[in-house]
């Protein structure tokens, strides 16, 4: 393992007891420089881009493009070099700029970090966007609102940066849900359709109730810190300080909830597949790097408090909800004939390993799914997009045989496929097998075996639907209108590009041959305790026992997909329509959930908000009114019965119990200058009598 | 400068719209640019006075006030004309300064029947002498006069110029015009309210030793005054009083019928700037002089203000008209303003106070929006609208926008109010239950998710989906310039106080930290 | 307490009678003219009692403004006004028993009052009658300003009764308030 | 004995009479078309009348004479002052109104300014007699003033009902007073007050000491109309000409607080524990009981007339609160002049608003001033400055009225003068109800489609009336101090 | 003889004119009441001057002054009485009731 000279952090390597658990903590030989001082002009540019877009956007459509993408072409830029400084040297800088002090202990600051883990993100986002953004130029020609969409593009780029450069957990709401408003616009693209922008509130909308979570989550944190900092709340979390123990397990079991929404975590994962109602790019941008990593990235941000101070009992609801969501998001997936829900369910599917690992305390592990997933979904997703493009529909029934139109989607999308389903050496192999590595060696964590077992089923899995998507896609005959064609060159490029990484980023962090991907992700202030697997070479170093499940799983699953999809090539949609009696209802319906939250929903939208309006209109309007009213009913009374009437109200009551009620009416028509009179003296003598008596 | 030493300058921000609305009244009724350009004009120089004052004021010195006087008023009674301002009042007096502004510009060519500029302009110069006088006035009777005067022009605006639709009052079977329901029911209402603060400000006199209605005089006696035995009955008075007009739940019913039935302008300044006098008061007035008994009423305002907060949330579900439901959403918006005065907290209080010119920028241009839709619909009903930012796409994004930021964006100026208002509520002033007040601060946040349930869902029955048949031949101005010329300080304010909060805490930390230094011992 | 023995009582008792007859008649007669001569009867013994009180100026100050003025005016009143003269059944209105009862009552705190404070006193040196002198001088002295006011008041009440009761060739034709 | 005549302190009270002599006078010499010249007069008359009062003011000193039955202190020049003022502009009201049709206009100045000089007299009568004799002068002429529409039947009407009803009063007035007379020997203040206390105090004494002090509030309760003894004011408000009304709401009333001040708080100054109660319990259902009833009014002079009844409550809430103990007696002896003094200008001010906005309408109805904001805006806006003032809306002189009324009883302390503010304060919003009906009529709705009979321009002398009105309400409101100087001043 | 004796009488009177006042329904009648309680009031002040004897015999000046009140409230009700009367052809206070607001 290469090291960095120590600089400005202690160095922290100690090797555990056993040998294998290290604990990895900053060293960093950048930290200074151009490169890291001016991450705030990656910060700002794309909201400067997205601002002009919509100033020029409306003279000429062009600029959309234009400036969006000049945009990431710098993120791009600055990532990479950041990235590369990283891994070179290993940068760590951090710099806040104060907004506001608030009292004595309470400052709000925008400011920037970049370490290991942010500087992988800013990678990933910048590689990942650019790509994504080129694509789009293509495949958005001619749509509605081009310039605007390019605007809300930038945006979503850039709040995702703000979000991951954030020191403290104030900025990091800020980007959070600057991310959430972005998608919301992206998504509801095509609002005129109600179902777009109901796609749209929809995902915003969950992404609210879960960042309930996260706000609370960071208020506690940070109100037993006494900072919003995030490195002051892992000090603490590292120190132990009595007030953060106090409030950890449930601040991180928070700040996890906020998490599950924008990683979208079942059950709080509804709103991704509706979000496929965007644009494909949308669509590749949002599951690839920029919004559902953003809760594994709080994750692994916040990871020393989980290990530490929260501990297993925070942990393993991380690590339980992590394998719920990669298993039964992952059977959804059998049974989507829409494309990009397939792959909708399969990022879910995947968050959940990233999820589940993080939980696991496999933290290189996480973020390592994390980074390699980046590439190849963004590459299915465009890929699929580009598949879209050609035959207009989504719906895999109206594809197949699309191999021979467009060959170079079709390899690429292959790859992708492959290395999604785990295959080895593609990059997504190395990254689960490190998951599985990593859960097997969660022993303190309750049901950590069963979670295992999870994990390698749903290796299965996602082989199997991969497999199915690819049979239904580019195999067999093609079942559509039309005669569709490779998409334009500005659309394959990236795919090859993306193809590329696919196949190679798995080889930053092989065991036991290289593991830079490890060290690379090691800097950073706060130290990190996790399971590691040392070696000479990586047969060595490999747990087969964990590793070789997987592998079996991952060709287990191609081979039945292509024993069910792959012979005959006529009848292959025939045989998707296999449905198995009580389970096929359960996984097209996605469990019920959906509906329960529309129920839900309605319920309050509907009877208990107009249960409430009612409220408003009859009870304290009603006492409002009412008292209006009374006071109007009880003036006539007084004038009519009181004041006009004077005396002789009192004398029929009088009267009245003498049974005199005949006289009433003429009484109440008899001359009132005399009751005048009357009252007068009555009055008189009444006081008179009263103060005499009653001293 | 003299200007600044001897109170002049700030006695400028009531004399001048006075002055302006003389004018204004003095003119021939037909020569209706002469009274825009005067009253455009007044409310600018009003603007600059407040500008001048700001930048004058010593933001470091955190007790006192700043740029006032104390002269002599009735002597009769004590009452001084005391005026002056410190980091809590200048961006209330900033706030209510600018709005004026931008009411008047809105107005240049916003009519709404039975039109008469003349009369309008001369209400809203009266209403912002009133609004201006509240925020600098430093005596209790000088106050309370300020606080009441504001009812007068609001009073007409909503009579003479409100929605003259029939409403019909429910039970009762009484049907009469939404503008007289409203106008009398806005003015019943705080008036009952400020009786009962008035008299709580008689009580704090007599009580007072020496007596007096100076509010530095009286925060200066705070603990004898805190030790009356009725000096719960005193504080209930005033916050009766403000409540009213915060409004906080269950006196806010006369807020969506006033603000539903308002023309426009009266909307924007009702919701801007009237709703803050009473938020101004607890802070200025009930929460300084009476702090142990407003630590003892804390509680109950917390709880009111989260009721609040849910219930304005949910009644605006059931809205089918566009601007009762930004009508409502002030009950929820001003809910969270008052959770983070109830904490009592620094923290709690500064929220409150970016709370309030948050609310101000934004509601305020919801209303504008409002306004200018139904102007050019002709109808508020959600369910006739539609599509709209396919018939007008300016107005359709700043809808957008400004209802993201209403529901509390990270990064605009909605934001801070509502989260610090819950950080305040985690941890609220040492002495109060502090689970009562997480309890709120959990629902608070819950509240946040429905705001957000009701601005989204606002927004795609508005703006989004096919523009309705009945649409199809109609020719739609998008934002003109006079509405443009309106918004964009607006739409720029909302930035800018989000992304650099600054702006109102430079001026509130300081002041607010002294108060709660008084009050409350640290 | 009151002594029989002592002649004044009896001339009281025979006076007091006799104004009290008198107001009875006032109120409870039937006819207008008995009424107005009722009064007369109750003024008049008045200011014999106020005689014996020794109060002389007083009392012919009573049988001149009252017997000679203002029973004159109230004949030409009730004249003028047509008023039913003779028995007239609906003289008196259906509260009777209402105003009969108030009546009670203040009579009965009247008599309270005056017999709880007043009970024991005796009148002594009755019958010294007061010197005009005295009188003239408290109104021309110490009195001299109300006495010069009253005078306003009777010149408004002349002035004003006789527009008042004066007819008017065309009637006006009213404001609306 | 002797008695020296200070001609000086009556200075007011013989120009006065003598402005009635030269109108009686002169209404016998004039023809017909000059008789205008009687109201020239008499309002020249009331101006000459201040030239001494201002020698009085400037002189300082506080003037007695004949046995202390007739004082002139500060107190005395104050209200003298304020029936001076208010006696022109109700002159001022008058003039238009009694040209207008046939309405003897010398008879009429001449009965108008012998009311005024009785309410002279009351400032200054220190004694009971003196003080009855007043009282009468200020009454006298108003009965006969009432039903001075002879053509009008609720005018005459009104007449009868009020002056049966005052006559009433006067006799228990003199009852109780001849019984205070027989409980102490004396009429005149002092020594009242020096032997009263002893009174109450003997068990025996007691019934009658109560009985006098009650009677003679009930005098005074008649005349300010508070509730029960108000039932003829409404009905008399209506009948009676417009500016006779406005008289009697104003000047009338506030010469019934004045004898009410100086009984309550010199002669019966030792038995405030039986006033200060009775006058509690007055005010509260004053307030409560007017305040309600003119929720339901239609016409615009009745519902001014139950507002009066009310606005009579809120000035006894002073003496209610004086029941307490501790009560700073000089505290509430001038709220209440303060609000007679605020009462007086904005209440004339919307009667004359009332006469000048009939002058068009042709209706006592409310209804009838619907649309009057875009058919005569400045009127209407003077009318919405009356209103809001009688409501008590600050910056409107009103305001400071009710200001210093919750003073005095807040300043009081006690749980009854409490409540009694309390209630008070729940009054004074239903009471903006009524009053701001009538703004709403004015401004809110719309105008009839039927043109206006009489667009003729108001009379200058109303105009007069109402811009000063106008200016006085204004400059209260924003200056209270004007009033309050005036109003703390006047102390006995 | 004693002052309760006139204070009684008195009192008689002054109860008898409220009767009067009250029941009667005729406008004169009820003027002749109200007279009848006037002069109650004389004979309180009377008796009380004969009991108390005071210097400037108050109590007769009090009722001299009475008197003359009394009798301008006759002419004024008189006067008033006479309007009425010519306006609505009757003199019953029962009939006058056009102000009912």
């Amino acid at each position: 393992m290469s090291r960095f000279a120590p600089l400005l952090f202690r160095l922290a390597e100690e090797t555990g007891e056993h040998g294998d658990e290290v604990h990895h903590a900053v060293e960093a030989g950048v930290t200074s420089g151009w490169a890291v001082e001016n991450v705030w002009i990656m910060l700002l540019l794309p909201f400067v881009a997205a601002f002009l877009i919509v100033l020029f956007g409306r003279f000429d459509e062009k600029w959309g493009h234009r400036l969006a993408v000049t945009t990431t072409v710098y993120m791009f830029l600055h990532g990479s070099w950041i990235w590369y400084l990283n891994i070179t040297q290993g940068v760590l800088y951090e710099k806040s700029i104060v907004i506001a002090e608030i009292g004595s202990n309470w400052v709000l600051e925008w400011g920037w970090v970049v370490d290991g883990l942010s500087s992988m993100m800013y990678f990933v986002v910048g590689t990942v966007s650019m790509l994504v953004f080129f694509y789009a130029v293509g495949y958005m020609k001619g749509e509605i609102r081009y310039a605007g969409f390019f605007a809300a593009f930038s945006l979503f780029a850039g709040a995702m940066l703000v979000l991951v450069a954030a020191p403290n957990l104030a900025q990091l709401i800020v980007g959070w849900e600057l991310v959430g408003v972005a998608s919301y616009l992206l998504i509801g693209h095509y609002w005129e359709d109600k179902t777009n922008s109901s796609a749209g509130m929809k995902a915003f909308f969950t992404n609210k109730v879960a960042d309930v979570g996260l706000i609370i989550g960071s208020i506690m944190l940070a109100t037993a810190v006494g900072s919003f900092r995030i490195s002051d709340i892992l000090t603490a979390a590292e120190e132990h300080a009595h007030d953060l123990e106090a409030v950890a397990v449930v601040g991180a079991i928070l700040l996890f909830f906020g998490a599950m929404g924008k990683s979208a975590q079942f059950p709080l994962h509804v709103w991704l597949p509706d979000a496929m109602a965007g644009p494909t790019p949308v669509s590749a941008l949002m599951h690839a790097a920029t919004m559902v990593t953003a809760g594994v990235y709080l994750l692994g941000r916040m990871f020393p408090l989980f290990e530490g101070l929260a501990g297993v009992e925070a942990r393993q609801w991380v690590m339980w909800i992590g394998a719920a969501t990669l298993l039964l998001t992952g059977l959804i997936a059998l049974v989507q004939r829409d494309i990009k829900k397939v792959l909708a369910y399969s990022t879910l599917s995947q968050l959940g390993y990233m999820v589940t690992a993080l939980g696991a305390g496999a933290y290189t592990a996480g973020l390592f799914h994390l980074f390699t997933h980046a590439f190849f979904k963004a590459l299915l997703f465009l890929g699929a997009g580009s598949a879209i493009h050609a035959v207009h529909s989504n719906d895999m029934h109206d594809m197949g045989g699309l191999r021979k139109f467009m060959p170079r989607t079709y390899a690429t999308f292959l790859v992708a496929s492959l290395a999604l389903a785990g295959i080895i050496p593609l990059a997504g192999y190395w990254s689960k097998d490190e998951i599985l590595v990593g859960i097997n060696a969660a022993e303190g964590l309750p049901a950590s075996e069963f979670v295992l077992w999870v994990a390698t089923v749903g290796a299965f899995i996602t082989a199997f639907y991969m497999t199915r998507t690819v049979a239904l896609t580019f195999f067999g005959q093609y079942k559509g209108h039309g005669h569709p064609h490779e998409a334009p060159a500005i659309m394959t490029w990236p795919l090859m590009i993306l193809g590329v990484f696919s196949v190679g980023v798995g080889w930053v962090n092989i065991p036991g041959v290289y593991t830079g991907f490890t060290d690379w992700l090691a800097v950073r202030a706060h130290a990190i305790v996790e399971h590691h697997v040392e070696g000479a070479n990586w047969i060595e170093a490999t747990e087969w026992g964990v590793a070789l499940p997987g592998l079996v799983a991952g060709v287990l699953g191609i081979t039945i997909g292509v024993i069910v999809f792959g012979r005959d090539e006529g009848t292959q949609a025939e045989r998707d329509r296999f449905r198995i009696p009580v389970l096929y209802p359960l996984l097209e319906n996605q469990y019920y959930i959906d509906d329960f939250y529309l129920w839900l929903v309605g319920l309050i939208k509907g009877p208990l908000a107009r249960a409430i309006d009612w409220t408003n209109s009859y009870v304290i309007d009603a006492v409002v009114n009412g008292v209006g009213v009374l006071m109007a009913g009880l003036g006539r009374i007084v004038y009519g019965g009181v004041d006009q009437r004077g005396i002789d109200f009192a004398f029929t009551a009088f009267a009245g119990a003498a049974g005199g009620s005949g006289g009433l009416l003429r009484r109440l028509q008899t001359g009132r200058v005399q009751q005048y009179a009357g009252a007068f003296v009555i009055g008189a003598v009444l006081l008179v009598i009263g103060f005499t008596l009653f001293r | 400068m003299e200007l600044w030493t001897n109170g002049a300058g700030l006695s400028l921000t009531v004399v001048l719209p006075l002055v302006g609305a003389v004018i204004v009244g003095l003119t021939p009724r037909a020569s209706e640019s002469l009274q825009k350009v005067v009253a455009l004009l007044t409310s600018l120089a009003t603007l600059a006075v407040t500008v001048g004052a700001a930048l004058v004021f010593e933001y470091g010195q955190g007790a006192g006030f700043q740029l006032g006087t104390d002269r002599p008023w009735i002597p009769g009674i004590d009452a001084t004309y005391a005026v002056g301002i410190d980091g809590i009042s200048l961006p209330m007096l900033a706030l209510s300064a600018f709005i004026t502004v931008l009411a008047i510009i809105y107005s240049w060519n916003h009519w709404d029947e039975p039109k008469n500029p003349k009369a309008f302009l001369l209400l809203i110069l009266v209403l912002a002498a009133g609004m201006n006088g509240t925020f600098i006035a430093l005596d209790l009777v000088l106050f309370f006069i300020f606080f009441e005067i504001v009812l007068l022009p609001m009073y007409f605006m909503i009579g003479i110029w409100g929605d003259k639709t029939p409403r019909s009052v429910p039970i009762f079977g009484i049907t009469m015009e939404t503008r007289l329901y409203a106008a009398l029911k806005f003015f019943v209402f705080t008036l009952f309210g400020s009786a009962f603060m008035l008299l709580g400000f008689l009580a704090l006199y007599f009580n007072a030793d020496p007596q007096t209605f100076s509010i530095p005089g009286l925060i200066a006696q705070a603990p004898a005054l805190g030790a009356l035995p009725f000096a719960g009955w005193i504080f209930a008075g005033l916050a009766l009083g403000f409540a009213v007009k915060v409004p906080m739940w269950p006196f806010h019913t006369w807020l969506p019928d006033a603000h539903t039935a308002a023309p426009t302008v009266g909307s924007v300044l009702l919701a801007a700037i009237l709703l803050k006098l009473g938020s101004y008061g607890f802070i200025r007035i009930a929460i300084p002089v009476l702090p142990e008994q407003a630590k003892e009423f804390a509680p109950a305002i917390a709880v009111l203000a989260v009721i609040g907060i849910i219930y304005g949330s949910l009644a605006c579900l059931a809205q089918t008209d566009m601007k009762r439901l930004i009508a409502f959403s002030s009950v929820g918006h001003m809910g969270f303003v008052m959770l983070g005065i109830a904490t009592m907290t620094e923290i709690g209080i500064n929220a409150a106070i970016i709370g309030m010119v948050a609310h101000g920028v934004i509601t305020g241009l919801l209303f504008f929006l409002a306004g200018s839709m139904h102007h050019r619909y002709h109808t508020r009903e959600m369910a006739r609208l539609g599509g709209n930012l396919a018939l007008m796409p300016k107005m359709g994004w700043i809808l957008s926008f400004t209802a993201m930021a209403s529901l509390g964006l990270p990064g605009l100026a909605g934001f801070w109010g509502e989260f610090m208002a819950l950080l305040g509520a985690y941890n609220p002033l040492p002495g109060l239950d502090a689970g009562l007040f997480r309890g709120a601060m959990v629902t608070g946040a819950i509240g946040t998710v429905l705001t957000a349930g009701y601005l989204l869902w606002m927004l795609q029955k508005v703006n989004l989906g096919e523009p309705k048949a009945e649409w199809a031949g109609h020719e739609f101005h998008d934002v003109d310039r006079y509405e443009m010329t309106a918004w964009l300080p607006l739409l720029a304010f909302t930035v800018l106080l989000g992304v650099y909060p600054k702006l109102v805490f430079g001026a509130t930390v300081p002041a607010v930290e002294a108060l709660v230094q008084t009050a409350f011992g640290g | 307490m009151f002594d029989l023995s002592l002649a004044a009582n009896w001339v009281f008792l025979l006076f007091a009678v006799v104004a009290l007859l008198g107001g009875g008649t006032v109120v409870l007669s039937r006819n207008l003219i008995h009424a107005a001569l009722g009064l007369v009867a109750t003024l008049s013994s008045s200011a014999a009692l106020f005689l014996i009180l020794g109060a002389e100026f007083v009392a012919w100050v009573i049988i001149m403004v009252y017997v000679g003025a203002v029973i004159v005016l109230f004949l030409f009143g009730i004249m003028i006004t047509r008023a039913p003269i003779g028995r007239e059944v609906s003289l008196d209105n259906e509260r009777r028993g209402m105003a009969a009862g108030t009546a009670l009552v203040l009579f009965a705190t009247l008599a309270w009052a005056s017999v709880s404070a007043f009970g024991d006193v005796e009148l002594t040196g009755i019958g010294e009658p007061t010197s005009t002198d005295t009188i003239a001088e408290a109104l021309f002295g110490r009195f001299v300003l109300p006495f010069e006011i009253v005078s306003f008041v009777l010149l408004a009440a002349l002035i004003g009764g006789i527009v008042l009761a004066r007819r008017d060739a065309t009637p006006d034709e009213g404001n609306p308030v | 004995m002797t008695f020296e005549i200070d001609y000086l302190a009556i200075g007011p009270e013989i120009a006065v009479a003598l402005t009635v002599m030269a109108v009686l006078t002169l209404d016998l010499l004039l023809p017909k078309s000059q008789k205008y010249w009687t109201g020239v007069v008499a309002v020249v008359g009331l101006m000459v009348a201040a030239l001494p009062l201002l020698q009085l003011v400037a002189d300082g000193t506080t003037r007695t004479m004949l046995d202390g039955s007739w004082v002139v202190d500060d107190f005395a020049l104050v209200v003298k002052a304020l029936f001076l003022v208010s006696g022109y502009l109700v002159l001022l009201m008058s003039v238009g109104y009694i040209e207008s049709d046939r309405y003897y206009e010398g008879e009429y100045y001449f009965l108008l300014l012998s009311s005024i000089l009785g309410s002279l007299v009351m400032a200054s009568a220190r004694d009971f007699i003196t003080l009855f004799i007043g009282l009468e002068l200020v009454t006298a002429p108003l009965f006969l003033l009432a039903g001075w529409r002879k053509g009008d039947v609720r005018s005459n009407e009104s007449a009868l009902k009020f002056f049966l009803i005052g006559v009433l009063s006067a006799a228990m007035l003199g009852w109780g007073m001849s019984f205070v007379y027989g409980l102490t020997g004396t009429v005149s203040f002092t020594g009242i007050d020096a032997a009263l206390g002893g009174l109450l105090a003997d068990e025996a004494m007691r019934p009658a000491a109560v009985l006098a002090v009650l009677f003679v509030m009930t005098g005074f309760a008649f005349k300010i109309s508070a509730v029960p003894f108000h039932f003829w004011a409404p009905d008399t408000y209506e009948g009676a000409p417009t500016p006779v009304t406005a008289y009697l709401s104003v000047s009338s009333k506030a010469a019934g607080f004045v004898g009410l001040l100086v009984v309550c708080y010199q002669a019966f100054g030792s038995a405030r524990e039986i006033w200060a109660p009775t006058l509690w319990i007055l005010a509260v259902l004053s307030m409560t009981v007017a305040n309600l009833s003119a929720l339901n009014q239609t016409n615009i002079v009745r519902l001014l007339a139950y507002s009066s009844v009310a606005q009579a409550g809120f000035m006894l809430v002073p003496f209610g609160a004086a029941a307490v103990g501790g009560a700073d007696l000089g505290q509430t002896f001038s709220a209440t002049i303060i609000y007679i003094i605020v009462y007086a200008f904005m209440n004339l001010g919307a009667f004359a608003f009332v006469l000048a906005a009939t002058r068009r309408t042709r209706s006592g109805l409310i209804s009838a001033y619907a649309g009057l904001g875009t058919r005569a805006p400045g009127l209407a806006f003077m009318g919405a400055v009356f209103f809001f003032s009688l409501a008590g809306i600050p910056p409107l002189a009103g305001w400071y009225a009710k200001f210093v009324m919750f003073s005095s009883a807040i300043g009081a302390g006690d749980t009854w003068a409490i409540v009694l503010a309390a209630i008070a304060a729940v009054n004074a919003v239903i009471a903006f109800y009524y009053y701001a009906k009538v703004v709403k009529t004015m401004w809110f709705d719309a105008a009839p489609e039927t043109p206006d009979k009489d667009v003729s321009m108001v009379p200058g002398s109303l105009q007069l009336s109402l811009a000063l009105a106008t200016v006085l309400v204004f400059a209260f409101g924003i200056l209270p101090s004007l009033a309050d100087t005036l109003g703390r001043a006047a102390q006995l | 003889m004693t002052l309760v004796q006139y204070l009684l009488l008195s009192s008689a009177l002054f109860s008898l004119g409220v009767y009067g006042l009250l029941a009667r329904r005729n406008a004169v009648m009820v003027l002749l009441a109200i007279e009848l309680m006037l002069n109650a009031v004389n004979v309180n002040l009377i008796a009380f001057e004969a009991w108390i004897r005071d210097a400037l015999a108050i109590g007769q000046v009090f009722s001299i002054f009475m008197i003359t009140v009394a009798a301008a409230e006759v002419g004024i009700g008189l006067a008033i009485v006479l309007l009425v009367f010519r306006s609505r052809e009757t003199a019953n206070i029962d009939d006058f009731n056009l102000m009912k607001g």
